[in-house]
C-alpha cells in the first residue's frame, strides 16, 4: 500500500472515464450519464482512502503525503510530482465528493449533447484534482490553465442566453491573470537554478515546490525584496482573479448566471477554491516577507469584497445572481482568513473553502431545481413555495442557514475561526473583525430575505401550485450535501486534525520572519 | 585618366538612375535604366573585371532590359496598373527608414579610407576571366549548381504561370474573394 | 586608380535611389526596375571591394547575383503578363483585388 | 592552362538535399511524360515519397558532421533536425494540396516538384555556412514561392499576391545582397566561420567596423522581410490571403522557419558583435509580438488572422534565437516543430472548409462547425489553443521553452511582453472556438474531408497533443541536435 500510486489513480480516473465516454454513442444520453456517474463514484470511493490513510502514510506530519515522483522534463528538472498535505487533502475530497453530485444533477438540468457534457466535466475534474495535488510548479500551471478549456466550453455551450459573452469573459480574465504567473514560475525557476548552480555546476534546476521551498528556507536561494514582491504579485494576481477578490470579481456573476446548474456548482464549489488554495500554497509559503508586506492591503480588499458582495447580493431579484454575489462575499472571508497569516485564519480559510463549496454548491442546485420547473429565477415569481414543496423548503432552510453561518452548522465554524484569526492578527485586529461581523449579519439578511420571498407567505402565483416536490435524484444530491454540512458543524476537529501540522508548516516562513525582526 | 573616366561614368550612372526614378513613362524609365546599367558595365571594366563587363552588357543590358522593354510595350506602359498603396503610414515609415539607412551608410563610408587600392604585379594579373571561371568550378561549385537549379525553376515557373492562359477563361472563371 | 571609397559612395547613392524608387513609385514595372538598380549598386560595390582586396571572390558573387536577378525578372515579368491576360480576358468588374 | 583542382566533395553530407532536388527535377519530367492529365495526384504521391526517402536518408547522418564544398555547406545535427522539420512541412503541404488543387481546378503537376524545390531551398539555408549559399538558398525558396503564390489562375488576387510577394522579396534580396557586399568589404570573406574569426580578432579598423555594422543591419533587414518581422511585415496578410491556401500554409511555416534557422547561424557567427545586434533584434521582436497580435485582433478573415498570428509567432521564435546560448536554440527548434505542426493543422481545417467557388475564410463560416463536423471542430479548437499557448498543447510547451530561455538569458522584459501579447492573442483564437462551439451556423458550409486532409489534420492534431504532454523525447532529440553547434 505504501507505494501504491493512489493520487495518480484519483487524478486520471476521470480522464480515463472521459476517454471511455468517447466510445458511447452520441445519442445515448442515459448511458453516458451512467458511465460518468460510475466513474465519479469510483473516484470518490478511491479518494476516501486519503483521509483514512493520511496519518498512516509515509512522511511525518509536516511534509507531503502519498508523494509520487517521476521524471518528466529532466532537462528542466520538471517532474511528474504529486502529493498532498493537510491543506490540499480536504480540497481533493471536496472535488471528488462534488463530482458525482454534479453528474447526478445533470439528469435534470442537461438535456442536449449529454455525452459531451460528461466528457468535459470529467476532464475538468482531472484538471482540478491535478491543481490540488501537483507539487511541480510547471505541472501545476498546466493543470491550472487546462481547467479553463472545459469550463469555458461548459459555460459557452450549455449556458444561458448570454453564455458566449460570459464564456469569453471567463476565459480571457483568468487567462490574462495567469500568464503573469507563468513568468513568475519561470523567474523563480531561473533564480533558483542560478542560485544553486553556483555551488553545483551544471544544475538543471527544479520546478519542485518542496525543493524550492526547502532552499528558500535554508537560505540557499535568497530573494531580493523587490523580486520577492514582484513574484508574489504575479502569483497573487492569478489567484485573486480566480478567487475572485474584489475588484477582480466582475467575471464571476456573469459566469455563474450563464453557466448551467452543474457548471455553477463546480465553479463555485471547486474552481474558486483553486485560487484560495494557490494563495495558501504558493504565496504564503514561498513569499513570506512579501505576504506580510501585502497582508493589510489584501485584507482591505477582502473586507471590501465581503461588504460589497453582500450589499449587491441583497439588491438582486435573480436568485442565481444573489448566490453568485454571495460567493464574492464569502470568498472575501476566505482571503481575509488567509492574510490573517496565523494558523487560526488559514485553517479557517481552508475549512471555509470546503464549507463554501458545499453550501454554495447546494444553493446553486437548489436554484436549479426551481429553474428546471419554472424556467425563471426571479424571486418575484415565487412565494409560498413551502406549501407545495415542503421537503425542498426544509433542505433549503438548512443550506441557507449554513451559508449564513448559523452556529451548529459548518459555516459558523469556518467564519468564526477566520474572524478569530483576523482578530489575533496584529495588523488586522478590531476594525477588520467588525467588518467581518457586519458581513455575517448581512449574509443572514440577504439569505433570509430570499428565503422569505420564495418560500414563505401565500402561494401568490398560480403557476406555482402545480410544482412537484423533489424527485429522488434531487433529494439524493441535496441530502448528500447536507451530511457534511451538519457533520462539519458538529465535529470540525475531524477536518482540522490533519490540517494543523500542514498549516503550521505553511506559515513557518512567516513565523520566522516575525521572529527575525 | 582613371579619375576622369570614373567621374563621367559615375555621373551618367547617377543621371540614368535619377531619370529612371522620375520618368513618368515606363518606357523611358526602362531606357534610362539601360543607360545606368551600361555605365555600371564601364565601371566594371575600370575595376578590372572584363568578364563581368561582358555579362553586364549581355545579360543585364541585353537580355533583362530587353525583356523589360518587351513587357512594357506588350502591356502598354499606361496599362500597367499602380500597385495599390493600402496602408498609408507605412510609406512614410519606410521612407524614413530608407533615408536613415543611406545616411548611416554614407556616414560610415565618410569615415573610411581614401587611399588607393593596391597596385603592382598581383594587381596587374587580377581579374582574368579564366581565374573567375576556375573558381566557379572549384570553390564555388555548389553555388554554381544551385544557380542552375534556380534558372531551371524560373523556366518552369514562366511556363506554369502562362500555359494555363490557353484554357478558355470564361468557362473556368470562378468568383474570387468574398 | 580610383579609391574604393568613391565607388562606395556612388553605389550607396544608386542603392538609395533604388530604395526610393521602390517606396515612392507605384507602377509595378518601375518598382521592379528600382529593385534591379539596388542589385546593381550592390554588384558595383562588390566589384570595388574585390579589386581593393585583390580577391576575385567578390566578382564570383556578382556573377551569382546577376544570374539570380535574371531568374527573378523572368518570373516577375511572367506574373505581370499573366495578370494582364487574366484581367484582359475576364470581366474587369469581377476582378476583386486584394482588400486592405 | 593548368587543370582544375576540384576540392574534395563529400556528397554524403548533402544526401537529403540531393534527393529532394534531384527527385524534384526528375519529377518534372516524369510528370510531363508519364502522368496523364487529371491524375496529377500521382505526382503528388511521388513527391511525398521523395520527401520521405530524403528523411530516411538523413537518419544515418545523425552521427555524421562536417563541411564540404570548400566549407560552404555544413552538416550537423542542427541542420538535420531542421531538415526533418522542413520535410514534414513539405509533405503535409502536399497532402493538403492533393484535394485542394483539383477542387479549385488549378491542378498542375508542377505544383508538387515546386514544393520540393522550395524544401530544397530551405534545407540549403539550414545547411549554409556561407552567406553566398545562404543567399542562393533564400532565392531558390523565394522564386519557387513566387510561382506558387501566383498559381491559382484565374484568381487575380493570387497573381497579384504573387507579384506583390515578388517585388517585396526582390526588395529584401537587394538589402541582403548589399549587406553581404558590405560585410565582404569589411571582412574580406563571406563564410560564416571567416566572419566569426574576423570578429574575434578585435579590435579592427573603425572604417571596417562601420562597414560591417551597416552590412549586418542590411542583412538583418533582408531577414526581417523574409521572416515578416515588424516593420517589414506589411506584405504578409495580403500575400497569404491571395495565395492558394496550401501555399499560404507552407509559407507560414516554411519561409519563416528556414529564414529563422539561417538567422540563428548568422547570429552565432556574429556572437562577438552581440552587443550590436541584440538590442536591434530585441526591439524587432517586441514590435513583432505586439503589432502581429494586435493586427490579428481585428481580422474577421481567418486567413488574414492566421497571417497576423504567424507574424506574432515569429516574434516569439526570435526570442529563442537571441539567447541561443542559453538553450534558446533548443527552444527555437522545439517551437518551430510545434508551430509547424499546429499551423499546418489549422490551415488544413481551413482548406476543408474552403470550397470551390467560395472562399470560406470568413470566421462566420466556422459558426456551428461543431454541430456539423464535431471532430473537425475539436481538432481546430486544439490548434487554436495550441497557437494561443494554452496547455496541454505543443504551443504551450514551445512558449514555455522560449520564455524560459529568454528569461534565463536576461530578456525578462521581452518575456513580459511575450506573455501579455499571448493574453491578447488568446482573444482572437478563442473567438474561433466560440464560433465553432457556441454559435449556430450562419452559412451553409459543407466541409469536405478527404483522405489526404483527414490524415494531415489527424497527424497534426495528435502531434500537437503529444508534444504538449510528453515533449521529453523530442526535447532530448533537440538537445542532442545542438551538441555540435557551439556558439
Amino acid at each position: 500500500m505504501d507505494n501504491f500510486p493512489i493520487l495518480s489513480l484519483i487524478l486520471w480516473l476521470p480522464a480515463l472515464g472521459a476517454l471511455g465516454l468517447l466510445l458511447v454513442p452520441r445519442e445515448n444520453a442515459e448511458l453516458a450519464r451512467r458511465v460518468a456517474l460510475i466513474v465519479a463514484l469510483l473516484t470518490f470511493l478511491v479518494s476516501l482512502a486519503l483521509p483514512f490513510g493520511y496519518n498512516a502514510a509515509p512522511g511525518d506530519a509536516t511534509t507531503m503525503h502519498f508523494v509520487e515522483n517521476l521524471p518528466w522534463l529532466p532537462m528542466f528538472g520538471a517532474s511528474y510530482s504529486l502529493g498532498i498535505d493537510g491543506v490540499s487533502l480536504w480540497l481533493v475530497l471536496l472535488t471528488t465528493f462534488l463530482l458525482p453530485i454534479v453528474i447526478l444533477s445533470t439528469w435534470d438540468s442537461v438535456h442536449t449533447q449529454v455525452r459531451n457534457f460528461q466528457i468535459l466535466m470529467l476532464l475538468l475534474a482531472t484538471a482540478m484534482i491535478g491543481v490540488f495535488i501537483s507539487l511541480d510548479l510547471l505541472l501545476f500551471y498546466i493543470f491550472w490553465e487546462f481547467t479553463l478549456i472545459p469550463m469555458t466550453l461548459l459555460i459557452g455551450i450549455w449556458g444561458g442566453s448570454n453564455r458566449i459573452y460570459a464564456a469569453r469573459k471567463f476565459f480571457l480574465y483568468t487567462f490574462s491573470g495567469s500568464v503573469l504567473m507563468l513568468v513568475a514560475i519561470i523567474g523563480l525557476y531561473v533564480l533558483h537554478r542560478d542560485a544553486l548552480a553556483a555551488s553545483q555546476p551544471g544544475y538543471a534546476g527544479s520546478f519542485n515546490f518542496s525543493t524550492i521551498l526547502a532552499n528558500l528556507r535554508s537560505g540557499a536561494l535568497q530573494l531580493d525584496t523587490t523580486v520577492e514582491r514582484l513574484l508574489f504579485g504575479a502569483f497573487f494576481l492569478a489567484f485573486a482573479i480566480k478567487v475572485p477578490l474584489w475588484p477582480f470579481h466582475t467575471w464571476l456573476p456573469d459566469a455563474h448566471v450563464e453557466a448551467p446548474t452543474a457548471g455553477s456548482v463546480i465553479l463555485a464549489g471547486v474552481l474558486l477554491k483553486l485560487g484560495s488554495y494557490g494563495l495558501i500554497r504558493f504565496n504564503l509559503s514561498l513569499f513570506p516577507e512579501a505576504s506580510r508586506w501585502a497582508a493589510p492591503a489584501v485584507a482591505i480588499l477582502a473586507v471590501i469584497g465581503i461588504i460589497y458582495g453582500a450589499i449587491v447580493a441583497f439588491a438582486q431579484s435573480d436568485m442565481k445572481k444573489l448566490v453568485a454575489y454571495s460567493s464574492v462575499s464569502h470568498m472575501g472571508f476566505i482571503v481575509l482568513g488567509i492574510f490573517a497569516l496565523n494558523p487560526e485564519g488559514v485553517s479557517g480559510a481552508i475549512l471555509q473553502s470546503i464549507n463554501h463549496g458545499l453550501s454554495t454548491g447546494a444553493l446553486f442546485l437548489i436554484v436549479g431545481v426551481l429553474y428546471e420547473r419554472r424556467h425563471t429565477r426571479d424571486m418575484a415569481e415565487y412565494g409560498g413555495i413551502w406549501k407545495v414543496m415542503p421537503i425542498y423548503a426544509g433542505i433549503t432552510l438548512l443550506v441557507a442557514l449554513s451559508s449564513a453561518g448559523l452556529p451548529g452548522l459548518n459555516g459558523f465554524i469556518g467564519e468564526y475561526t477566520i474572524m478569530q484569526g483576523a482578530f489575533l492578527a496584529p495588523e488586522l485586529s478590531w476594525p477588520f473583525l467588525s467588518f467581518a461581523v457586519l458581513g455575517v449579519v448581512l449574509a443572514a439578511v440577504y439569505l433570509l430575505r430570499m428565503y422569505q420571498n420564495v418560500f414563505m407567505g401565500d402561494l401568490r402565483n398560480l403557476k406555482n401550485q402545480e410544482l412537484s416536490d423533489l424527485n429522488l435524484r434531487e433529494l439524493a444530491t441535496l441530502t448528500a450535501l447536507c451530511v457534511p454540512i451538519i457533520a462539519l458543524g458538529l465535529y470540525p476537529a475531524f477536518a482540522f486534525g490533519p490540517m494543523q501540522a500542514s498549516v503550521g508548516e505553511t506559515l513557518a516562513g512567516i513565523v520566522t520572519a516575525v521572529a527575525g525582526r | 585618366m582613371d579619375f576622369v573616366l570614373f567621374f563621367i561614368t559615375a555621373a551618367v550612372a547617377l543621371i540614368g538612375a535619377i531619370a529612371m526614378l522620375v520618368a513618368r513613362n515606363a518606357v523611358h524609365s526602362a531606357l534610362f535604366l539601360l543607360l545606368n546599367f551600361a555605365a555600371i558595365a564601364v565601371l566594371f571594366l575600370l575595376l578590372q573585371s572584363p568578364f563581368l563587363f561582358a555579362i553586364q552588357f549581355t545579360v543585364y543590358a541585353g537580355a533583362i532590359m530587353v525583356l523589360f522593354l518587351f513587357v512594357v510595350m506588350l502591356l502598354g506602359a499606361e496599362r500597367v496598373e499602380d500597385t495599390p498603396d493600402r496602408i498609408p503610414w507605412q510609406r512614410p515609415l519606410a521612407f524614413v527608414l530608407g533615408v536613415a539607412l543611406v545616411a548611416v551608410a554614407v556616414a560610415g563610408v565618410l569615415r573610411g579610407v581614401w587611399e588607393e587600392p593596391p597596385g603592382g604585379e598581383a594587381a596587374a594579373a587580377f581579374g582574368d576571366p579564366a581565374q573567375l571561371g576556375a573558381l566557379l568550378f572549384t570553390d564555388y561549385l555548389l553555388p554554381f549548381q544551385v544557380t542552375g537549379i534556380i534558372l531551371l525553376i524560373a523556366v518552369v515557373g514562366v511556363a506554369v504561370l502562362n500555359q494555363r492562359g490557353r484554357a478558355a477563361p470564361a468557362a473556368r472563371r470562378t468568383p474570387t474573394g468574398e | 586608380m580610383v579609391p574604393t571609397s568613391y565607388y562606395i559612395i556612388l553605389s550607396a547613392a544608386l542603392f538609395a535611389i533604388g530604395v526610393l524608387g521602390v517606396l515612392i513609385r507605384r507602377n509595378a514595372l518601375v518598382v521592379f526596375m528600382s529593385v534591379e538598380l539596388m542589385l546593381n549598386a550592390a554588384n558595383l560595390v562588390l566589384v570595388a571591394f574585390a579589386r581593393e582586396r585583390l580577391s576575385i571572390d567578390g566578382q564570383v558573387l556578382v556573377f551569382f547575383v546577376i544570374t539570380v536577378a535574371a531568374a527573378e525578372v523572368a518570373v516577375g515579368l511572367a506574373l505581370l503578363v499573366a495578370i494582364f491576360r487574366t484581367k484582359h480576358t475576364t470581366d474587369v468588374d469581377e476582378v476583386s483585388t486584394l482588400r486592405g | 592552362m593548368e587543370s582544375l583542382q576540384i576540392p574534395p566533395v563529400d556528397l554524403r553530407l548533402l544526401t537529403p538535399l540531393l534527393i529532394v532536388v534531384g527527385w524534384a527535377s526528375a519529377l518534372l519530367l516524369i510528370d510531363v511524360f508519364f502522368v496523364p492529365n487529371g491524375r496529377k495526384k500521382i505526382t503528388g504521391y511521388l513527391a511525398m515519397a521523395g520527401l520521405a526517402v530524403a528523411g530516411l536518408a538523413g537518419i544515418p547522418l545523425w552521427n555524421v558532421s562536417g563541411s564540404t564544398f570548400s566549407g560552404m555547406l555544413v552538416l550537423d545535427r542542427y541542420s538535420l533536425a531542421l531538415t526533418w522539420i522542413f520535410l514534414i512541412a513539405g509533405a503535409l503541404s502536399i497532402a493538403v494540396a492533393l484535394d485542394y488543387l483539383p477542387r479549385h481546378e488549378i491542378e498542375q503537376g508542377e505544383y508538387y516538384p515546386l514544393i520540393m524545390f522550395a524544401v530544397g531551398g530551405m534545407i540549403l539555408m539550414a545547411q549554409s555556412a556561407d552567406l553566398i549559399t545562404l543567399f542562393l538558398g533564400i532565392e531558390l525558396l523565394s522564386i519557387t514561392l513566387y510561382i506558387l503564390t501566383g498559381f491559382a489562375y484565374p484568381r487575380v488576387a493570387s497573381e497579384e499576391a504573387g507579384i506583390k510577394y515578388l517585388v517585396l522579396g526582390a526588395f529584401a534580396a537587394g538589402f541582403f545582397v548589399y549587406g553581404i557586399a558590405l560585410i565582404f568589404g569589411a571582412t574580406g570573406t563571406t563564410s560564416l566561420a571567416g566572419i566569426a574569426d574576423y570578429l574575434s580578432r578585435q579590435p579592427f579598423a573603425p572604417q571596417d567596423e562601420t562597414l560591417f555594422l551597416v552590412g549586418a543591419s542590411l542583412v538583418l533587414i533582408g531577414f526581417g522581410f523574409k521572416i515578416a518581422l515588424v516593420p517589414f511585415h506589411m506584405w504578409t496578410p495580403d500575400v497569404y490571403e491571395g495565395s492558394p491556401t496550401p501555399v499560404a500554409a507552407f509559407m507560414s511555416v516554411g519561409t519563416k522557419g528556414a529564414a529563422l534557422a539561417a538567422l540563428l547561424r548568422v547570429t552565432l557567427a556574429m556572437e562577438a558583435a552581440r552587443d550590436f545586434w541584440l538590442p536591434l533584434l530585441a526591439v524587432l521582436a517586441a514590435a513583432t509580438m505586439i503589432i502581429g497580435n494586435l493586427g490579428a485582433l481585428g481580422q474577421s478573415n481567418l486567413k488574414r488572422m492566421l497571417a497576423y498570428s504567424s507574424i506574432g509567432h515569429a516574434g516569439y521564435i526570435l526570442l529563442g534565437i537571441m539567447v541561443a546560448a542559453e538553450r534558446g536554440a533548443e527552444a527555437f527548434l522545439f517551437y518551430m516543430l510545434a508551430y509547424t505542426l499546429t499551423n499546418l493543422g489549422a490551415f488544413g481545417v481551413l482548406i476543408a472548409l474552403e470550397q470551390r467557388g467560395e472562399a470560406a475564410w470568413s470566421i462566420d463560416d466556422f459558426a456551428g462547425l461543431y454541430q456539423r463536423r464535431p471532430m473537425l471542430a475539436v481538432a481546430m479548437a486544439l490548434f487554436m489553443f495550441s497557437l494561443a499557448g494554452v496547455p496541454p498543447t505543443a504551443g504551450f510547451m514551445g512558449k514555455f521553452f522560449v520564455f524560459t530561455a529568454a528569461y534565463a538569458g536576461g530578456l525578462g522584459w521581452l518575456v513580459l511582453i511575450g506573455v501579455i501579447t499571448s493574453a491578447i492573442a488568446a482573444y482572437y483564437y478563442l473567438r474561433v472556438v466560440v464560433k465553432m462551439f457556441m454559435q449556430e451556423p450562419v452559412r451553409d458550409v459543407r466541409p469536405e474531408l478527404t483522405r489526404g486532409l483527414n490524415t494531415e489534420i489527424l497527424i497534426a492534431g495528435v502531434a500537437t497533443l503529444i508534444l504538449g504532454l510528453l515533449p521529453t523525447p523530442i526535447v532530448l532529440l533537440v538537445e542532442q541536435s545542438l551538441v555540435a553547434l557551439g556558439g
